[in-house]
């Protein structure tokens, strides 16, 4: 049976093709305007990769900020439970998974099943959320990818404590006045958002195994950040894009009926 | 800059703290001016005040307390759960507002989850919200409370003859503190606003004679000093929510101004905030802590409390004044508000700002606010 | 605040509105529909409600008195006092000449029936200096009688202060602004010891010597039994709602938690507000013995408990969303009463207070345990998870009503709960209730767009599988 | 011949101008870079070419904004809040009320007839309110943020935002695109959202006629009707000067003071 899951968040849209329990192929595109336009787009790219078409597919699930647009959806599924089934079948040994989505981080804690306990979204404040990192990238005039690797060379310990993304700016506004090296805000930052993320896994209390997903889990600095915040270890999903395991999760959840 | 204060105003465990530890002496922690800090002076165990300095992250204490919360108790929580109030022996809460009252939820839980976070003995003081009858009655009770949950906890003995003598000995400091504080409004100016204000901190933070010794040792260099060219800087005074962050007011002085008072929840405010050595200490002591002019948390005292700042402000003549609360601190929030207004009314130009407690990266906006206030102070003389 | 809102009296809006809507009653399903078209926000809560019946009626007519009464106020030669929700106000029934405005209800009504609310109040009274984090029920209300546009203020008279320094700070606020006497009563942290009784009883006394000096009136002995009287047969009533709502399926319809909620704090001890009882009651015996849900499509599919506030801002969106899905609304810690003879009062001495007439002295004790035990005085006052405090109050009102998952909704002016809902919603959910944190303002939609809320509890009911 | 400088290091944007008797003789626009020294010295650099004038010529310069102290060639750094009072006052002598909108802060000056600074107040509470606010929801609509104010006027059903704060209501910017409504009611949307912000803190310290607005935003005709409609009273705008050039005039006019 072949099926796909296409995740369409408020920065990416992501779509998975999968068949008999593998990964075929899968697609990542920056969002456009138009969620309907994101969404035709990037699971053509996934289809071309896998060399199929739409009417191949036996059934899609779409998933994210945007499930609502993709018109050739069969069933929605919420990004929670996306990304819970995705790190679960990537990794049946976790138990926490942390999301840093552009609009909003989660934590989700789940059983040896997969099956979500608890899950709990960032406190109402833009910056523990991927947003964050980009409007912060604009401010200092690098590119968001960048940015893990700028930070590791970092060799002052700063602080960004700010709740309010645009006043956290103001703060790197005078931090550059300062005159302060970008590495050492663009790591402060990285400590910033990931001890707020970091919170949200506490206040479920954590259990091993954690891994981080989402896009911004490519970025290093937050990575480890990350694992310093909670006080254990986390892990990276085994051998694909963090990226896509909302997506991933969705094409697992349409190929289970 | 005297070291000894300024190590006592930048750091938590303080080189005093760790001596007194070695010697085995026993520290407890409180986080309210409502709270006696004679009772356990006069049980030879140092109280210390508790701060949130140099917390750099909230995510311990941030998976306790919800996002809409003053970040002076998130920040002594974080502390607490990193490990840097391991040195302990207690913990005094009360309900200094709610969410200083709730500290005794969130940290209690986090004991919960976090070895060795929650101090051994936990206490809660009730404090009522009115000075008088009742609430006095009550107030003395809750005293008696404590001191008999102290004698039972450290097996120690609070004779009313070991009351008096610390009481005596505050009130030696209290004079020691009120003479800097005459100093301050000297011109031409002997000492900043930094200074004075580390020597206030770091008497919440030291054993008694000890602070005495560096007191008078601080007065004499201050008054050997030749004094420094006053009259340019603006006279500022500050007032609102709790400030031991001291760089707040280091940053006011960066900008051509002296801080020469605060009302902020320590300090003293006149030569007769003192305990009358008189008659009976514990009725001695809720006549002094249970006040009304320190704190908006009493309620319904906001005349009382407006008359006397007015009336401190005019006689330290000082230039105008910074109002400042922390964000969602709404008791002091709400009170600069009426105070900006009486202010007005009083001619005293002010300033009200709302910011962050803790590491002052707000420095850029801040900074630009305190120039500005002190440029319109200067404009006001040229326009004289 | 808009030039053009100073053109309207909050008080005079309130009081002409619901007491021609009352009339709505009598006309046809056509005419309804017509009028509608021309009041498309207060519709919003007038049709749920007129769907009520009897109570509906008597409702409007209550609200039309009440705001009548305080327009006419000064005419009538009597004195307006400004006091909060959680304030028994039937003490001010007993002196003839004081007239309550309770701020949260007035906040509460605007939401649910304007469109935007009272947010332009609520700005206003951050532009003279009012803390923009305070809690936005007062804040709403507030804004309008500091704006002078409602009944001009001769006192301000309340509890909270050490339960909701939040409260009592706003209501502080309101006194020092008008320039008018402020009494509150205090409260320390504990309920049921006998030191915390008498601090309770005396803190009350001076609250009557309080009124009786700036109304120059003394309390009539006979007209106290007569609303303390009428409260008892009031909270009879509430209770045999309360016990009913047991039922699976639970005969309450949702809307009469938000008329409970609204009435109790306006007119406990009046007539009226027994009469509304009575009728509410009549329905809801009437659904109990057909075994009906108090829901319109007659199916639950779940049993909702609010552990804190209701949802007022966006009209009635909550209710209807609950209708929609088949979900019984079980009230939330606010439409309680806290008599001994309710059905989850646990008998422990201290915990629920009795009624007690013999004479002035027992009357005035008893007014004092009631606002002692006021929801919010009593549930929130200690640690949240002291005995009979909020984990207590919310674990058997939910074991009680068979709730199947809890919600938590409330301000973000609420430092109280925002300082210890993550500690209370890992507790709930230890004891297996599936609990939400929403982020919105139950008073201002501007936190957070219903669209939103919707969307959350939407996920949370799905993916905890609660529906 | 004696000219006095001013520069204003924005956070945004640096800005110089020189004065000559009273007059403006020239002036430069630059993007801020992350380095205000740098920034501070390109303005110069375009200063100098564009007016043809050379360094030496400048007598005595004022530096102002969040770069100030850093400038190396300015003789004294003065507050944007003092500046753009100055350099209001300048051009619209009547205003007792200036609105700056800058891109980092909002303020709110009061004046005396003199054109004392009696009191001023800017926004402590929340970020939305600031140019970063029309920056932000600008980029998400992917037009000019100089376009927001044309858009705005052809609109016929204003959107209202739910959400005052910057990044949640650039959440429903998106839902709005999304549901594509008409570009003109977001943007009408967005500056009335604005405006609200600003009416709070201008009505917080009481405000007096006339009121002049400054700084980029005052080129925003929505927000500047949207404001002038909610306090009810009309706002003067520079006519004479770009509104964004304000706060160097003011730095250049203190340094003609002491010059």
């Amino acid at each position: 049976m072949k099926t796909a899951g296409c995740d369409i968040g408020s920065r990416t849209a992501k779509a998975v093709i999968f068949e008999n329990n593998k990964i075929i192929s899968s697609a990542v595109i920056p969002a456009k305007l138009d969620p309907v336009e994101s969404s035709e787009t990037v699971i053509q790219m996934a289809l071309e990769k896998a060399k199929l078409k739409m009417g191949d597919m036996d059934q899609i699930v779409g998933t994210g900020y945007g499930q609502q647009e993709i018109p050739f959806a069969h069933r929605l599924e919420s990004e929670i439970v996306c990304h819970a089934k995705g790190a679960w079948w990537n990794m049946p040994s976790v138990r926490m998974i942390i999301d840093i989505g552009g609009q909003d981080s989660k934590a989700i804690k789940i059983d040896e099943n997969g099956k979500v306990i608890r899950y709990t979204y960032n406190d109402k404040c833009a910056s523990g959320t991927g947003r964050f990192l980009e409007i912060m990238a604009d401010a200092l005039q690098v590119a968001l990818d960048e940015m893990g690797e700028i930070g590791k060379t970092s060799k002052e310990r700063l602080t960004i404590s700010n709740q309010c993304v645009i006043f956290a700016e103001t703060e790197v506004v005078s931090l550059i006045n300062e005159e302060k090296d970008v590495a050492d805000i663009i790591n402060a930052l990285h400590r910033s958002l990931a001890n707020r993320v970091a919170s949200l896994a506490r206040s479920l209390t954590i259990e091993q195994d954690v891994v981080m997903t989402g896009g911004v889990a490519k970025n290093r600095g937050v990575f480890d950040a990350l694992s310093d915040g909670i006080g254990v270890p986390v892990k990276a999903l085994d051998g694909i894009d963090p990226q896509i395991n909302g997506a991933l999760g969705a094409a697992i959840i349409a190929s289970e009926v | 800059m005297n070291s000894i204060f300024m190590e006592a105003a930048t750091n938590l465990e303080i080189s005093s703290i760790r001596k007194w530890k070695e010697k085995g002496g026993k520290i407890v922690g409180y986080t309210c001016s409502f709270m006696p800090v004679e009772i356990f002076h006069a049980a030879d165990i140092l109280p210390i005040r508790l701060r949130g300095i140099n917390a750099h992250s909230m995510e311990i204490s941030d998976s306790y307390y919800g996002p809409f919360v003053c970040s002076f108790p998130k920040a002594v929580i974080q502390l607490a759960g990193s490990g840097k109030y391991d040195f302990l022996d207690g913990v005094v809460l009360s309900n200094g507002c709610d969410t200083l009252r709730r500290m005794n939820d969130c940290w209690r839980k986090m004991g919960e989850d976090i070895k060795g976070a929650l101090p051994s003995w936990f206490y809660y003081l009730d404090v009522p919200h009115k000075p008088d009858g009742h609430a006095f009655e009550w107030y003395v009770n809750q005293l008696k409370k404590l001191i008999s949950a102290i004698e039972k906890q450290f097996n120690v003995q609070i004779s009313e003859v070991k009351l008096n003598t610390a009481i005596k000995a505050q009130n030696e400091i209290r004079d020691l503190i009120w003479k800097i504080e005459t100093l301050r409004r000297e011109s031409p100016l002997k000492l900043t606003g930094s200074e004075a204000y580390a020597a206030i901190i770091a008497g919440t933070l030291m054993p008694v004679d000890e602070y005495k010794n560096h007191l008078n040792e601080f007065l004499n260099t201050i008054l050997k000093r030749k004094g420094d060219r006053a009259e340019e800087k603006k006279k500022i005074f500050l007032g609102g929510s709790i400030c031991d962050d001291f760089e707040l007011i280091a940053l006011i002085e960066k900008s051509d101004a002296v801080v020469v008072g605060e009302n902020i929840c320590f300090g003293i405010r006149n030569v007769k905030d003192r305990v009358s050595e008189a008659n009976n200490p514990i009725q001695a002591l809720t006549k002094k802590y249970l006040s009304t002019s320190v704190c908006p948390r009493m309620m319904g005292w906001y005349k009382q409390r407006a008359a006397m700042i007015i009336e401190r402000i005019k006689h330290i003549k000082a230039d105008g004044a910074i109002i400042q609360n922390i964000r969602f601190c709404d008791l002091h929030g709400t009170e600069n508000g009426l105070l900006e207004r009486d202010f007005e009314k009083n001619k005293i130009p002010s300033l009200r700002i709302e910011r962050e407690y803790g590491p002052l990266t707000e420095t850029g906006r801040l900074k630009m606010r305190v120039d500005a206030f002190i440029e319109q102070l200067k404009s006001a003389d040229i326009k004289e | 605040m808009r030039p053009e809102l100073k053109e309207y009296n909050l008080d005079w809006l309130f009081a002409s509105t619901f007491s021609v809507a009352k009339y709505l009653a009598n006309s046809s399903p056509g005419e309804m529909e017509y009028v509608y078209k021309y009041i498309p926000y207060v519709s919003k809560l007038l049709k749920p409600l007129l769907e009520t019946g009897k109570p509906a009626i008597t409702f409007l007519d209550l609200f039309g008195d009440y705001y009548t009464n305080i327009v006419n106020a000064k005419e009538n030669g009597k004195k307006v006092v400004m006091t909060t929700f959680c304030f028994d106000p039937c003490i001010f029934y007993a002196v003839d000449n004081l007239l309550p405005v309770t701020l949260e209800i007035g906040t509460a009504l605007t939401s649910l029936a304007w469109k935007r609310g009272s947010t332009d109040f609520m700005d206003y009274c951050t532009e003279i200096g009012f803390s923009e984090t305070g809690c936005s029920s007062q804040r709403g209300a507030m804004g309008a009688y500091l704006a002078g546009l409602g009944a001009q203020i001769d006192l301000v008279a309340l509890n909270m202060g050490g339960v909701c320094d939040t409260n009592a700070n706003a209501y502080n606020f309101a006194a020092q602004y008008l320039d008018v006497p402020y009494y509150g009563l205090d409260y320390p942290s504990e309920l049921t010891s006998d030191d915390v009784r008498e601090y309770h009883h005396q803190d009350y006394r001076n609250l009557v010597r309080f009124i009786e000096e700036h109304t120059q009136c003394k309390f009539d002995i006979d007209k106290l039994r007569e609303v303390l009287e009428e409260k008892r047969k009031q909270d009879d009533l509430m209770n045999e709602i309360e016990d009913m709502q047991r039922l699976i399926p639970s005969p309450v319809p949702g809307i009469f938690h938000i008329m409970i909620y609204a009435a109790r704090y306006i007119y406990s001890g009046k007539k009226k507000f027994t009469k509304l009882l009575g009728e509410m009651v009549e329905i809801v015996r009437d659904n109990a013995k057909k075994g009906l849900s108090g829901l319109s499509n007659g199916v639950e599919k779940n049993r909702t408990f609010l552990v804190y506030i209701d949802n007022y801002s966006n009209g009635i969106a909550l209710y209807e969303w609950f209708e929609k899905k088949g979900i019984s609304h079980l009230g939330n810690i606010l439409s309680r009463t806290f008599a001994e003879t309710a059905p989850y009062t646990t008998g422990i001495p201290g915990t629920a207070y009795r009624i007690d007439t013999t004479n002035f002295d027992t009357m005035i004790d008893t007014l004092a345990d009631i606002n002692a035990r006021m929801p919010m005085t009593r549930t929130i006052r200690g640690a949240y998870d002291a005995p009979n405090m909020w984990l207590d109050d919310t674990l058997s009102l939910a074991k009680i009503y068979g709730a199947d998952c809890c919600i938590y909704l409330g301000t973000p002016g609420c430092r109280n709960t925002w300082s210890n809902i993550k500690l209370m919603a890992r507790d709930l959910e230890a004891f297996g209730y599936p609990t939400y944190i929403a982020y919105g303002d139950s008073f201002d939609s501007r936190v957070e767009t219903w669209e939103t809320t919707e969307m959350r509890f939407e996920e949370f009911y799905n993916i905890r599988g609660l529906l | 011949m004696s000219i006095a400088a001013g520069f204003d290091v924005g956070s945004l944007s640096t800005k110089a101008v020189i004065i000559k008797q009273n007059k403006i003789a020239g002036s430069a626009i630059i993007k801020s870079g992350p380095k205000p020294v740098e920034s501070a010295d390109r303005v110069m650099a375009k200063l100098l070419d564009d007016t043809g004038i050379t360094q030496g010529d400048i007598k005595r310069a004022v530096g102002t904004g969040y770069g100030r102290e850093k400038i190396k060639f300015i003789n004294h750094a003065i507050s944007e809040i003092s500046c753009h009072a100055k350099g209001a006052q300048f051009f619209v002598p009547s205003a007792r009320t200036i609105i700056d909108i800058g891109g980092q802060d909002c303020k709110v000056i009061k004046l005396d007839q003199d054109g004392n600074i009696i009191k001023f107040i800017t926004n402590d509470k929340c970020a939305s309110g600031t140019g970063r606010f029309l920056d932000v929801m600008a980029k998400v609509m992917n037009i000019d943020v100089s376009e927001l104010g044309k858009l705005s006027q052809k609109s016929t059903k204003p959107i209202s935002f739910a959400s005052i704060c910057t990044v949640w209501a650039q959440a429903d910017v998106i839902k709005h695109i999304n549901s594509r409504r008409p570009a003109e009611d977001i943007c009408a949307g967005i500056n009335t959202a604005m405006a609200n912000r600003v009416s709070m803190l201008t009505n917080a310290i009481k405000v007096e006629q006339d009121i002049c607005m400054t700084g980029g935003v005052a080129k925003n005709q929505g927000v500047v009707k949207a404001l002038s409609s909610i306090l009810g009273c009309r706002i003067k705008k520079v006519k004479k000067a770009d509104p964004q050039l304000i706060g160097a005039i003011g730095a250049a006019l203190f340094a003609q003071e002491i010059l």
